[in-house]
């Protein structure tokens, strides 16, 4: 993974010592921001997670708030109109952008977290072991997710937030499992990994210091990844019903708007505004993969830099 | 023939898995199968008869049984295709109703796949091919954008503008109402008719995977030395090579192919559900929407059957176009 | 597969024949009678129709409904009974009813209806305990037929029974006898006495033609009907916005705007109040054993925001009676219900809590009995979405008074298990039956209860009461219309005072339907039968009704 | 005076070619020597012969299929070694410095982290005590001042600056044996023969008691090794002092190296780029001669039987048909 083209000022014997994790972040960072596309991907995410963290504070009401006429199309107080209920769609939109982030960026961490565990273990040991995490990998990537999801969802006892995001976090790994096994197969075998064990350090050691750190784009560009897979998958359940429809995100959103007949009833912005944040958000994670992608693969780099 | 016996015991393998969860995800549940049955036979609010449930249990074959001998007796029914009643579609097998539904399903996803294929890798060699170039990028752009779609979410919104508007395509349905099956032209037609709308949304969301996938192999086969080596030796016509480097970087992407299409019937179970398409995937989820068990089992393992036979498919594909995995070394 | 081969065979012969044509959407089309087919949308076909006409299997085409016929048509609004197949009943005692049964009538393959029949029909039932869903065996000792008399012999009193009795689908005894097992049994080539008889199968849909030996043939002015498979609500919203379907029978929101607005003239919605959706609280726990707890919740409730915001303005807010105001007639007292008018009131609401001896805390919560705040929980089905909405209405209402209440939405099945073992604190489920006895008798009856962890037949909140008991079991025991409506307002003064739960708004007949093809249609002004295509057995009156436009 | 450290004894690696193929590759094959006190030993092969191999199992990294390593001073085999499964510690007695500086140092580690971490793993030392001995090694090996250098990382340093804390980390063992894996071919030819001559001068330092000098280039294996053992695809074909194999190469392949290598005087083009036929891995022959396909000398007998090792004059062996 030839990637040290940083250049970091050596202005004599004084430079302060960065953590090696925080070489690595610097590093990724600063090649993403260098690629056209990633930095766009960085700036919509940046926006999309701004909206969220201040969605509750920037929304004109209160998502409770069911004062007003029902159905109505988009006008100068309501600019996406209000649903079934009476509640404002824009506000909606704005509260909602937190959940679905967070319903993203959970599913990403639980199946990159799984990713690394199944992966890493089994690139990193031989024999029987590897075989069978390898197996596993290799069945839980061919099995369709979507039909196992939904027969998983609605053996559910109850529908909730946290509970799609374990079942799509637990069933969206083995892509990135096998990705990272292989990655760490190869890295098993470099000088600077054979250094490490003719010093005397210890396996758990050698994979913190010297193989992690290597591998880190290929982990966050899992993680997007993950992130929109965990995204799509999650409103296409609330889509069915098999959410939590209490719990305002863009995919209920759409739950709520399709059950309400919103197309027929002329409010085109309740169901076109949660799709296409979903498309958006998506679409950054995928941007921001470009990046990665160029990281990983030296003969991508050079792409509209 | 070592390569083949090792992909069809992966095969057997995975069913077996996929088998297995299916038996032990309802049994691990909580909630009581039972209950669901008699809430669905029995009347809300009326009395019920117990010799009524008992009936009713023995008749769907309510087990209480061990789990060992019961999932012996459930391996014995899944190999004869036996996946007991539907519920919802009672008194009819499981069987007849996945056997109504899968043509439907096969048909489309088969056809948006192998399009979205096509149209996918086609636009990957064009964007790798004038990389960095205007077309470039917005066709790589444009995939990105149309990668992060929720399909459904396109379908609604083609179906409102082109056929509740415009009446461009029909709002619902393979066929059109008021006609039967049969083997004509006409019927095709208006099979193909019914299919485009929900086919098209699935090729546009579903190709910008294939587009994206194409180009990174192209630019990377690009670079290989053999291609330099052949350009180097006067190759001079453009075409010639582009199709030189695209045949050798297609081949990841068959395997690709295979993957994806666990994706693309994931996609397509949407979109039916959207255009109210008689295939598997509305009838999982009127399945799921019924708590119609059986069914959604049977469905669900009937989908793993499909994903994982064309997966082996595509790897004997791979095997007669990559002879270096012929000769058993890849 | 091999019957879709049949079925793909039987059409390519049907087409040589000219029968079924390969026209393009012949929706709405003129048939050869020159009168159109009647276009309705009743059945779910998931994905496709499968062809069953079995009317005891619970999976059976509506179509079922508009060819099999019962001994009495009973208007589910209002309980008002029309003669069909027996012309009369008399109850001798009250333990033996008797029906005389109608001559004339003749089965579709020309054979002459019996009171043989009609005994076979029950005595099957017997046989077979899973075609009884009613459980009418529970009560009956025999039922036999001499001359055109058939007899009932109860071995409980159970006078309202005589509802499920009079409204049974009468089959074909010769017909039915041939069948191993009628549970499993598909019937597509029904043996009818009604009005229509099956004409084409597709999994799209499904066709009915007038049964030339239909005994009241001078009232069947409908050459065809026309049955589509209803698919997505959406796409069938669509539909019937664009005048394809002449009656339509579900929720449709916003059908103001979605629906009638398109052509006012001849798009219609008359959707008729049925039983209550009510709020079930598990008696057996704190705070649901103190009346005043359950009276602030039937105070504290907006019932009115539900209708109008979670239901798009269908519904009225439930009387406290549990019954729907079509079925109060005769059976109520308006003194009662005058007195005790649980209208929204959130400081009475308060008032009560209070009284009970709940103190506040500093933020405000409502604090239970260990000092903790009271935290509650709220049950109801996924995927039905108004429902769902009404629970966050009622959520927000409680909060108000410093109760927080989680809504919580599990399958169907889930809710029902939890309901029938008492594993729950709240839940909003749909309570009541057709006839108001029943409703009571379900609701209230402590014989349809039982322990918690024990599943309980419907009488969930687990409502115990001596006094509630008598008082339905004089009602079920006498046919005397006095001493009934004496039984029925004691029983209304239980549910008034002691609230074992609390109605929040009433159900309807969904009903769509359009003045383009056929008139004739029941409305607010001649209600005579419930308006939905799906209602057994008031259709058969709204199909004898019906005429063409020219 | 010629004390043996360790003695390399019949040592033969075959690896499966790929999970499919039958006939595994014969990667080393009965190959025998013993590294001496003070004493550097030359192994010189085209790339594939089998060099870097050996010093993988010398270090311990891979085992031998057969054949053991004895520790002359305790008679201790190292041969069950090969049966500990993979990734476990090391023996620090062997270490090794690797041909690419770029790939043997993390780029994410500080000098300091790479150095200190054999310090402190087998000296026992704290973190601080590990400093400053790390700090002395860095001026064992000419990096100074090593305050400079410790709280850099590797792409802050040049390629030969590099390979000095390659070396560093290295002696940070205090190993008995340094595998040293051609370890200027990826520098500066400036700098080559410089660090050539520090590989030299710490084992005359006593650092270290012996070394293992792998190269494809016979020049430098001149100015670093005492003795040069030649490897064609596994096997030995010829070892001796050298400065005799270099002036009386007696094998045919030997000849054949030395001719290849570029002259000033004589035109010629450096060995690794020869275009000599490379032969697949299951083609090689299994008995007779490995070299026998390309021998200007091959008689009958070579086809059949492989030539066994014969000792020769000063120590001398070589194993071919041709040479009486």
């Amino acid at each position: 993974m030839n990637t040290t083209t940083v250049q970091v000022s050596t202005n004599g014997s004084v430079t302060p010592t960065r953590p090696a994790w925080a070489e690595v972040w610097l590093m990724i960072i600063k090649t993403l921001w260098r690629n056209r596309k990633s930095r766009v991907g960085l700036i919509l995410l940046a926006v999309f997670v701004f909206v969220a963290c201040t969605g509750h504070l920037l929304a004109p009401y209160s998502v409770n708030d069911s004062s007003f006429a029902t159905s109505a199309g988009p006008s100068a107080r309501h600019w996406l109109g209000t649903t079934q209920a009476g509640q404002d769609v824009f506000s909606e939109l704005l509260v909602g952008t937190a959940s679905s982030i967070i319903t993203s960026f959970s599913v990403g961490a639980i199946a990159t977290i799984l990713a690394m565990l199944i992966g890493i273990t089994s690139g990193y040991v031989t024999g029987w072991l590897d075989d069978v995490l390898s197996f596993i990998t290799n069945v839980f990537l061919v099995m369709p997710g979507l039909p196992l999801l939904i027969v998983l969802a609605s053996y559910a006892p109850g529908k909730n937030l946290v509970l799609i995001i374990f079942i799509v976090g637990f069933t969206s790994w083995p892509w990135g499992a096998r990705v990272l096994r292989s990655q760490v197969s190869t890295l098993r075998t470099r000088d600077f990994v054979i250094a490490a064990r003719l010093a005397g350090d210890s396996s758990t050691r050698i994979l913190v210091r010297e193989i992690l750190p290597n591998m880190l784009s290929l982990v966050i560009a899992g993680f997007l990844g993950s992130a929109l897979f965990g995204l799509l998958t999650a409103v296409g359940l609330e889509f069915l019903g098999l959410g939590d429809p209490s719990q305002v995100s863009w995919g209920s959103m759409l739950y709520w708007a399709q059950n309400a007949g919103a197309l027929m009833n002329g409010q085109w912005g309740w169901i076109l505004a949660p799709g296409l944040c979903i498309a958006i958000f998506g679409m950054s994670l995928v941007l921001i993969n470009f990046g990665f992608d160029e990281i990983s693969n030296p003969r991508l780099r050079g792409d509209n830099e | 023939m070592r390569y083949f016996a090792r992909r069809f015991t992966f095969l057997i393998g995975t069913l077996w898995v996929a088998i297995t969860l299916n038996f032990l995800i309802p049994r691990l549940m909580p909630g009581n199968p039972a209950s669901v049955m008699m809430a669905k036979f029995m009347g809300r609010g009326q009395p019920i008869n117990p010799a009524a449930l008992h009936a009713i249990e023995v008749m769907l074959g309510i087990s209480h049984a061990s789990l060992m001998s019961q999932y012996w007796q459930y391996l014995g029914q899944v190999v004869r295709f036996n996946f007991g009643l539907s519920y919802t579609q009672f008194p009819y097998s499981v069987r007849y109703v996945i056997g109504q539904a899968l043509p439907w399903t096969l048909g489309l996803v088969g056809l948006s796949t192998i399009l979205s294929f096509i149209i996918g890798t086609g636009l990957g060699i064009l964007a790798a091919w004038r990389r960095n170039k205007m077309t470039d990028t917005i066709v790589t752009s444009l995939s990105a954008f149309t990668n992060a779609f929720p399909y459904f979410w396109f379908a609604l919104v083609a179906v409102y503008f082109l056929s509740f508007i415009h009446n461009w395509f029909p709002l619902t349905g393979a066929y059109a109402i008021g006609t039967s099956p049969t083997f004509s032209i006409g019927f095709i037609l208006d099979v193909i008719h019914h299919g485009f709308l929900p086919a098209l949304t699935i090729v546009i969301s579903s190709m910008g995977g294939w587009l994206l996938g194409m180009r990174n192999n192209m630019i990377n086969t690009l670079g290989e030395d053999y291609v330099l080596l052949a350009t180097a030796k006067g190759l001079k016509n453009r075409w010639v090579a582009g199709m030189y480097v695209a045949r050798n970087a297609i081949l990841p992407n068959i395997t690709g192919f295979a993957m994806a299409l666990g994706f693309v019937v994931a996609g397509s179970l949407l979109t039916e559900v959207v255009f109210a398409y008689p295939g598997i995937g509305y009838a999982l989820y009127n399945a799921v929407i019924n708590e119609d068990y059986p069914l959604m089992q049977g469905i669900f393992l009937i989908i793993v059957l499909c994903v994982i036979v064309a997966n082996f498919a595509a790897d004997l594909l791979y095997v007669l176009v990559d002879p270096r995995v012929r000769r058993g070394r890849a | 597969m091999l019957r879709r081969t049949a079925l793909l065979v039987s059409s390519v012969f049907a087409t040589t024949l000219g029968v079924g044509s390969m026209a393009m959407a012949s929706t709405n089309s003129s048939s050869s009678m020159g009168t159109s087919p009647l276009v309705i949308t009743a059945d779910y076909g998931s994905p496709g129709l499968t062809e069953n006409f079995n009317p005891y299997v619970s999976s059976h085409l509506v179509g079922a409904n508009y060819m099999y016929e019962p001994l009495y048509v009973v208007n589910s609004l209002n309980g008002q009974q029309t003669p069909w197949l027996a012309t009369s009943y008399k109850w001798v005692s009250t333990k033996k009813l008797v029906f005389t049964i109608r001559s004339g009538v003749k089965w579709s393959n020309g054979k002459p209806f019996t009171a043989q029949d009609v005994a076979f029909t029950f005595n099957l039932m017997k046989k077979f305990p899973a075609l009884d869903t009613n459980a009418l065996w529970q009560y009956l000792s025999s039922v036999t037929a001499s001359g055109n008399h058939v007899t009932f012999m109860f071995k409980t009193i159970n006078v309202p029974d005589w509802y499920y009795i009079a409204t049974t689908h009468i089959v074909n005894e010769a017909q039915f006898k041939a069948v191993k097992n009628p549970v499993t049994f598909t019937d597509t080539n029904p043996v009818v006495t009604g009005p229509f008889v099956v004409s084409t199968f597709t999994p799209q849909e499904y066709t009915l033609k007038a049964n030339p030996l239909y005994w009241q043939k001078n009232k069947i002015h409908i050459p065809e009907i026309e049955s589509i498979a209803l698919t997505t609500n959406t796409i069938t919203d669509e539909m019937i916005s664009q005048g394809k379907v002449d009656s339509s029978s579900q929720f449709v929101p916003n059908q103001q705007k979605t629906f009638i607005a398109h052509n006012p003239k001849h798009f219609f919605s008359w959707q008729p109040y049925a039983s209550p959706w009510t709020l079930y609280m598990n008696l057996t726990e704190f705070p649901f054993n103190n009346v005043l707890f359950r009276k602030a919740m039937a105070y504290a409730i907006n019932k009115e925001r539900i209708v109008k915001q979670g239901e798009y303005g269908y519904m009225i807010p439930s009387n406290q009676s549990l019954l729907p105001p079509t079925m109060q007639n005769g059976f109520t007292s308006s003194a009662l219900a005058k007195k005790y008018n649980y209208s929204y009131n959130p400081k009475m609401a308060a008032h009560l809590l209070a009284q009970m001896g709940l103190k506040k805390n500093s933020k405000g919560q409502l604090l239970g009995k260990n000092g903790k705040p009271l935290t509650l929980t709220l049950e109801t089905p996924a995927g039905w979405t108004d429902i769902i909405q009404d629970c966050q209405f009622i959520s927000q209402d409680l909060a108000k008074l410093g109760i927080t209440v989680h809504v919580q939405t599990p399958a169907a099945s889930t809710v029902t298990s939890n309901l029938q073992t008492g594993q729950f604190q709240m839940v909003d489920e749909g309570a009541g039956s057709v006839q108001p006895w029943f409703s009571y008798h379900a609701v209230l009856s402590s014989s349809e209860t039982a322990p918690i962890g024990t599943a309980a037949p419907s009488n969930y909140e687990r409502w115990k009461n001596a006094a509630t008991d008598k008082l339905l079991n004089e009602y079920a025991s006498t046919t005397n219309k006095a001493k009934q409506l004496q039984a029925m307002i004691g029983l209304q003064k239980i549910m008034l005072t002691q609230l074992p739960v609390v109605p929040l708004d009433y159900g309807v007949w969904w009903d769509q339907y359009t003045t383009l093809h056929y008139t004739g249609w029941p409305t607010a002004q001649d209600p005579y039968a419930a308006p939905s295509n799906y209602a057994w057995p008031d259709y058969l009156l709204v199909l004898t009704h019906l005429k063409p436009v020219n | 005076m010629d004390q043996t450290i360790l003695s390399v004894e019949g040592i033969t690696k075959t690896f499966a070619s790929n999970r499919r193929s039958r006939d595994p590759v014969i990667a080393v094959n009965n190959v025998s020597f013993s590294l001496l006190r003070g004493r550097v030993l030359g192994l010189v092969g085209e790339s594939g012969s089998g060099k870097t191999t050996i010093g993988r199992i010398l270090t311990g990294v891979e085992s031998p299929t057969h054949g053991s390593l004895k520790w002359a001073t305790t008679g201790e085999e190292s041969g069950q070694r090969g049966k500990r499964r993979e990734g476990r510690a090391q023996d620090r007695r062997v270490q090794m410095v690797f041909q690419d500086p770029y790939a043997a140092l993390n780029p994410f580690n500080s000098i300091k982290y790479s150095l200190t971490r054999p310090i402190i793993n087998y000296m026992k030392m704290n973190s601080s005590a590990a400093k400053t001995k790390a700090e002395e090694l860095l001026e064992t090996v000419r990096l100074t001042p090593p305050a400079m250098f410790l709280d850099k990382r590797p792409h802050e340093l040049s390629g030969g600056q590099r390979q000095r804390v390659v070396i560093a980390r290295a002696l940070a063992a205090a190993p008995k044996v340094v595998v040293a894996d051609e370890p200027v071919s990826m520098l500066d030819v400036s700098i080559r023969a410089e660090m050539l001559r520090l590989l030299r001068d710490l084992l005359a330092q006593g650092q270290m008691e012996s070394m293992l000098y792998i190269t494809h280039d016979l020049l430098s294996a001149r100015i670093l090794a005492d003795q040069v053992m030649v490897l064609y695809q596994g096997n030995m074909v010829e070892m001796g002092q050298t400065d005799s194999i270099l002036g009386q190469p007696m094998h045919p392949y030997t000849r054949l190296l030395l001719d290849s290598i570029p002259n000033p005087r004589r035109r010629g083009r450096p060995l690794e780029s020869v275009a000599f036929p490379q032969l697949q891995s299951e083609e090689r022959l299994t008995t007779g001669c490995a070299f026998a396909p390309r021998c200007p000398f091959v008689m009958d007998i070579c086809r059949t039987q492989r030539p066994e090792a014969r000792a020769r004059d000063e120590g001398r062996l070589v194993a071919c048909h041709a040479v009486e």
